[in-house]
């Protein structure tokens, strides 16, 4: 058992470098592909149900996690749910201050497993756990279908 | 090598699922992981509840595009709330997923274990083929622009050269596999290509050519591993883990002979010495070899023993490695042409030996009876090899 | 599991990336890498023009790239050994493409060169030669020399060597 | 890591590893090294080469169950575990740590990465009744502790009250709730028992060990449990028969890489006896002189995040705490809990149980 604090001499070359590529283009899958359709069409959100344990889940899942059944089934619901935890950032992802903070919350939905993380527009001091709150969309024809069609949620 | 022969618990394999093999695929890399599994458990007779560990295999993260990709996996390969861990030894890693697989059961802390192996290539853009600039050395080689097809190819010239082996002689390799895939469900290059094409195919970095290297891949495998007690109880026909061996090269590749993989000589050792098999040629009866360029097929068998030195190309030429043969090699199609997503197609070859021991493998079944298979696959920088030998019931 | 059994996923041609839900993201990964001890005198020594291993007394040989210590023997290396910058071709490929996949217009020949003064110590790097001497194998085992950059480009990388080329026996 | 390697060698009284040991472990991943295929630089360095040699893509901890496992499979003797952290060569740490998330449905809102960290935090707190002054109260001893840690990077004599008066930049965060990266590499010999007498008298033995994932996708995982932290304790309390985990370790090494995670673990690790954490907390129990010290090394927060090697920091620290080695913090201890996470956004740790012979 041993242990080395590793410490760099000054003659030791510095190397820049990166393991970067052209980028990522990801596909959303079967489930992916309902929620986003519908979210850009329809402005609703989509959840999967095991036809076999019942489970609902939002993001929507191929395969259910609790049985590992293949899930074929879809339910539309209103995008409207409940802040179970939250979070106020007041840096961004370079740890650069940001003003004003972001609110960003987790949100679940009745009687679904899962829920989304999104940014809350609301005045802090009415931010707590447990208060309701609904997906304010994009513009119809601004969506792209990604969650960012979702600006927020807010307050209801 | 040190290998302690005293082995506590047997370790069988009693199912294994594949998805489709694709250039690209919609579904998400735990989608892929899922469908493996799910068709690995069923064709066990074994529900999720029942698995007590899982072993992810999977090669660069820089593929399917996600940093931590074992966690990332982790649901869809059914390892929920469960000691999950995953393995890595590159494009070795297919092979050393149920490697770990065994240990875990093998170590009597589980009776139940999943080995799952995905590979989602397609992510990476504008091709795969750029996630390789970042297997260098990023100081005394990546200057260089180093690519993968020229190691490969300079690996292939040294072999040519120091064995004097015609290009048309390894070609055959592609059409055999090629060819072979014909007959399985997963195939994404299969076809009836001649060695003519292979040589008139586009010129890469001679000598490798278009129809000489293995596509890029989507896809994912799985099987069941299990302790004795759990195999007799599930089926007549388990396959049981006899030998499991691997081992490093120096990361200097360009201090080694290429002409010959001594790093997988060493793991093949280790792999007979633990099944006490002291004459390969005639003791495995099928084998399932890492063939990500056609002349790799020859060049491990070599490694592995089933053939001397330079001799492979002679086997391969007088129709030994062929289904009907006498040394099957790479009954499946291999990777040249089932398809290539990396960690998956090495699991994929130890599935096959699973089917071909207990004789369900269809058209690909091979013509003379089947006891002993080996599965290996290879990978880092042309620096590991991994073994393992299995044995019908 | 034969032929007829039904496998999952869901293909895509090039044609349907058109019609499915597509997430792009282009992640930032960069670094700067510590080239250690042996690696940045190896650099150095470059940018004068020098070759140098580290030598292993146990098992005689000299490292190039140079290691502080031997992979084999698992001891520390014990000295630096100038090596003159000619050996002879081990293997050696022509390449028709790009690093990128794109088709070369001029054809490029790379390979691996050992040292003379440093048996089993190679470097990859390219090769000055006609691609007919590599495909018809001529190039295996032919002497070479280094030509490097002039001092005043040289910036201690394994560029300061534009390639290696033929070199009369 | 050659320098590591050779001192662990000599520690364990093995003259020659390339003839001795019969396995080695690296846990790294790629993105953290900056090398597709970190693999490939490993066995050079710890004398793997022509040996099997492989990686765990995953904590230090983790990559000691799997050579635990190989020397329970009666195939190896001696394992040889690495595992390091070269945090300082990466130049966009969160850009990377941001990687991690699911492209779909979290990474394309561009979030600082320690959102998670905040969301889960406010959650834990709100469900223990806990405070902001509580966090404040672990930094404070921590990196108190870790001022007689000569591995130490972030140790201060720092109160609660100044803690408390940062300004959060993650709500309720503070940056010094947050360990910050280190360098480091570590090795470990582990030998199967009758081997291990041959070679040194000062062994010190894994009783139990146990790994866990919970779930990776975060809208499904439980928000204000380390369930990942109580699977893998169960495992390993099980295989080392500790029936009463409140009173059977002499302390405790808990993964504190946020503040609050060293509470939840605590809890996960069912080490308050059905106790209050947050009074015992209060009391002091949890420092170098209470009734369970936990984290006396000064944890993460005092000593520094050290990627992959986290597990096995922890593991040095139990070492020298069970041989006596714990200079200016030590503690009389023959059997202590370890614990590890991989940090956010992972639900995946592992748990050992250490003891030493009387």
């Amino acid at each position: 058992m041993s242990s080395e604090k590793i410490i760099r001499p000054n003659e030791v070359i510095q190397w820049f470098g990166d393991m970067e590529i052209g980028g990522y283009i990801y596909t959303v899958g079967e489930a992916g592909e309902r929620f986003f359709k519908t979210l850009k069409d329809k402005g609703l959100l989509v959840a999967s149900k095991c036809d076999k344990c019942g489970n609902k889940y939002i993001p929507p899942k191929t395969f259910c996690e609790n049985c590992f059944s293949e899930i074929k089934e879809y339910v539309e619901i209103e995008p409207v749910g409940i802040v179970e935890t939250y979070t106020i950032l007041h840096v961004d992802k370079d740890n650069k201050p940001i003003s004003p903070p972001i609110v960003v919350a987790f949100i679940s939905f009745d009687n679904i497993k899962g829920g989304l993380i999104h940014k809350l527009k609301i005045n802090t001091n009415e931010l707590k756990i447990g208060i309701k709150v609904r997906a304010k969309l994009k513009p119809e024809n601004e969506r792209k279908g990604n969650i960012n069609d979702i600006e927020y949620f807010e307050k209801i | 090598m040190k290998t302690n022969l005293n082995i506590k618990n047997r370790v069988a394999i009693v199912g294994a699922g594949l998805t489709l093999f694709r250039r690209r695929m919609l579904d998400t890399p735990k989608e892929l992981a899922w469908g493996a599994v799910k068709m690995a458990l069923e064709s066990a007779g074994l529900d999720i509840k029942d698995v007590e560990a899982v072993v992810i295999g999977s090669a660069p993260d820089a593929f399917d595009g996600v940093h931590m990709k074992g966690e990332y996996l982790s649901d869809g390969s059914g390892g929920i709330g469960k000691p999950t861990m995953r393995v890595y030894v590159g494009g070795g890693t297919g092979v050393f997923t149920p490697i770990a697989g065994w240990w875990h059961v093998a170590s009597g802390l589980f009776d139940v274990v999943i080995a799952v192996a995905e590979e989602k290539m397609s992510p990476a853009q504008p091709h795969p083929q750029y996630v390789f600039k970042h297997i260098w050395d990023p100081i005394i080689e990546r200057p260089l622009g180093l690519n993968l097809i020229w190691i490969f190819a300079m690996e292939m010239h040294r072999y040519m050269y120091r064995y004097n082996i015609k290009k048309e002689d390894v070609a055959l390799v592609s059409v055999k596999n090629k060819a072979n895939a014909l007959d399985h469900p997963a195939a994404q290059a299969a076809g009836k290509i001649t060695v003519d094409d292979v040589l008139k195919s586009e010129i890469l970095v001679w000598p490798v050519q278009r129809l000489d290297i293995s596509p890029v891949s989507d896809g994912a495998a799985a099987i069941v591993m299990v302790s004795e007690k759990i195999a007799r109880r599930l089926t007549d026909s388990p396959v049981w883990v006899e030998g499991v061996g691997w081992a490093l090269d120096s990361t200097h590749w360009t201090n080694r002979d290429l002409s010959y993989p001594k790093y997988l000589e060493v793991a093949a050792r280790m792999a007979y010495k633990m099944a006490n098999i002291e004459n390969p040629r005639k003791e495995i009866d099928v084998a399932e070899v890492y063939d990500p360029f056609d002349y790799k097929e020859l060049h491990h068998m070599e490694g592995l023993m089933l053939a001397r030195k330079g001799e492979a190309p002679i086997l391969t030429k007088e129709g030994i490695t062929q289904r009907d043969g006498d040394l099957p090699i790479n009954p499946s199609g291999g990777l040249l042409g089932v398809g290539n997503p990396i960690a998956a197609a090495g699991l994929m070859k130890v599935a096959e030996i699973f089917w071909q021991l207990r004789y369900e493998a269809g058209k690909r079944q091979v013509k003379k009876p089947v006891y002993t298979g080996l599965a290996q696959a290879w990978g880092d920088l042309m620096q590991v090899g991994t073994v393992i030998i299995m044995r019908g019931g | 599991m034969t032929k007829e059994i039904k496998l999952y996923g869901h293909g895509l041609k090039e044609d349907d990336l058109k019609r499915v839900i597509l997430i792009e993201d282009k992640p930032s990964a960069k670094y700067s890498w510590s080239a250690g001890t042996a690696m940045s005198r190896f650099l150095l020594e470059l940018k004068e023009g020098r070759i140098i291993g580290r030598k292993c007394n146990k098992c005689g040989r000299i490292l190039i790239p140079p290691r502080m210590y031997c992979e084999v023997c698992f001891r520390p290396t014990d000295e630096w050994i100038y090596v003159r910058d000619i050996g002879r071709i081990t293997t050696a490929v022509v390449s028709y493409i790009s690093a990128d996949r794109a088709r070369l217009e001029k054809p490029e020949v790379v390979g691996v060169i050992e040292f003379e003064d440093a048996p089993g110590s190679g470097i990859f790097h390219r090769l000055n030669i006609k691609p007919e001497d590599v495909i018809n194998r001529s190039a295996f085992g032919m002497k070479v020399k280094a030509v490097w950059k002039p001092k005043e480009q040289r910036n201690g990388s394994i560029t300061d060597i534009e390639y290696f080329e033929p070199v009369k026996e | 890591m050659f320098e590591a390697a050779s001192r662990a060698y000599a520690d364990a009284g093995i003259d020659d590893p390339r003839k001795t040991v019969d396995a080695f472990v690296t846990c790294e991943e790629d993105f953290w090294s900056g090398i597709s295929i970190f693999d490939e630089f490993t066995p050079d360095q710890l004398g793997g080469v022509y040996k099997p040699v492989y990686t765990i893509t995953s904590d230090g901890l983790i990559g000691l169950a799997s050579a635990y496992m190989k020397i329970r499979t009666g195939l190896f003797d001696i394992v040889v575990v690495e595992a390091h952290s070269k945090a300082s060569e990466i130049i966009t740490l969160n850009d990377i740590i941001n990687f991690a998330y699911d492209p779909i449905y979290n990474r394309p809102l561009n979030l600082n990465p320690y959102f998670l960290a905040g969301l889960e935090a406010t959650k834990y707190l709100h469900k223990i009744g806990g405070s902001r002054y509580h966090l404040s109260l672990i930094v404070e001893k921590n990196k108190t502790n870790a001022l007689k840690n000569p591995l130490a990077s972030y140790a201060s004599k720092i109160t609660a009250e100044d803690v408390n008066k940062l300004k959060p930049i993650i709500e309720p965060l503070n940056p010094l709730d947050i360990a910050q990266p280190i360098d480091v590499s570590i090795v470990v010999v582990l030998a199967r028992s009758d081997i291990a007498k041959k070679f040194t008298d000062r062994i010190v033995w894994i009783d139990g060990i146990g790994w866990a994932t919970e779930n990776p996708s975060i809208e499904n995982r439980d928000w204000s449990n380390a369930a990942y932290a109580r699977i893998a304790a169960n495992m390993a309390y099980k295989l080392a028969d500790i029936k009463n985990p409140a009173r059977e370790f002499d302390m405790a090494i808990v993964d504190d890489k946020i503040s609050y995670k060293e509470l939840e673990h605590i809890e996960a690790l069912r080490l308050t006896g059905g106790k209050n954490v947050l009074r015992l907390l209060e009391d002091g129990e949890f420092n170098i002189k209470g009734s369970l010290p936990v984290n006396p090394h000064g944890g993460e927060l005092g000593v520094g995040w050290a990627l992959e090697a986290s597990g096995l920091v922890a593991v040095l620290e139990g070492v020298h705490q069970l041989r006596n080695e714990a200079v200016g913090r030590q503690i009389s201890a023959k059997k202590i809990v370890i614990q590890s996470w991989r940090g956010i956004p992972t639900t995946t740790g592992a748990v050992a149980v250490l003891t030493i012979d009387n």
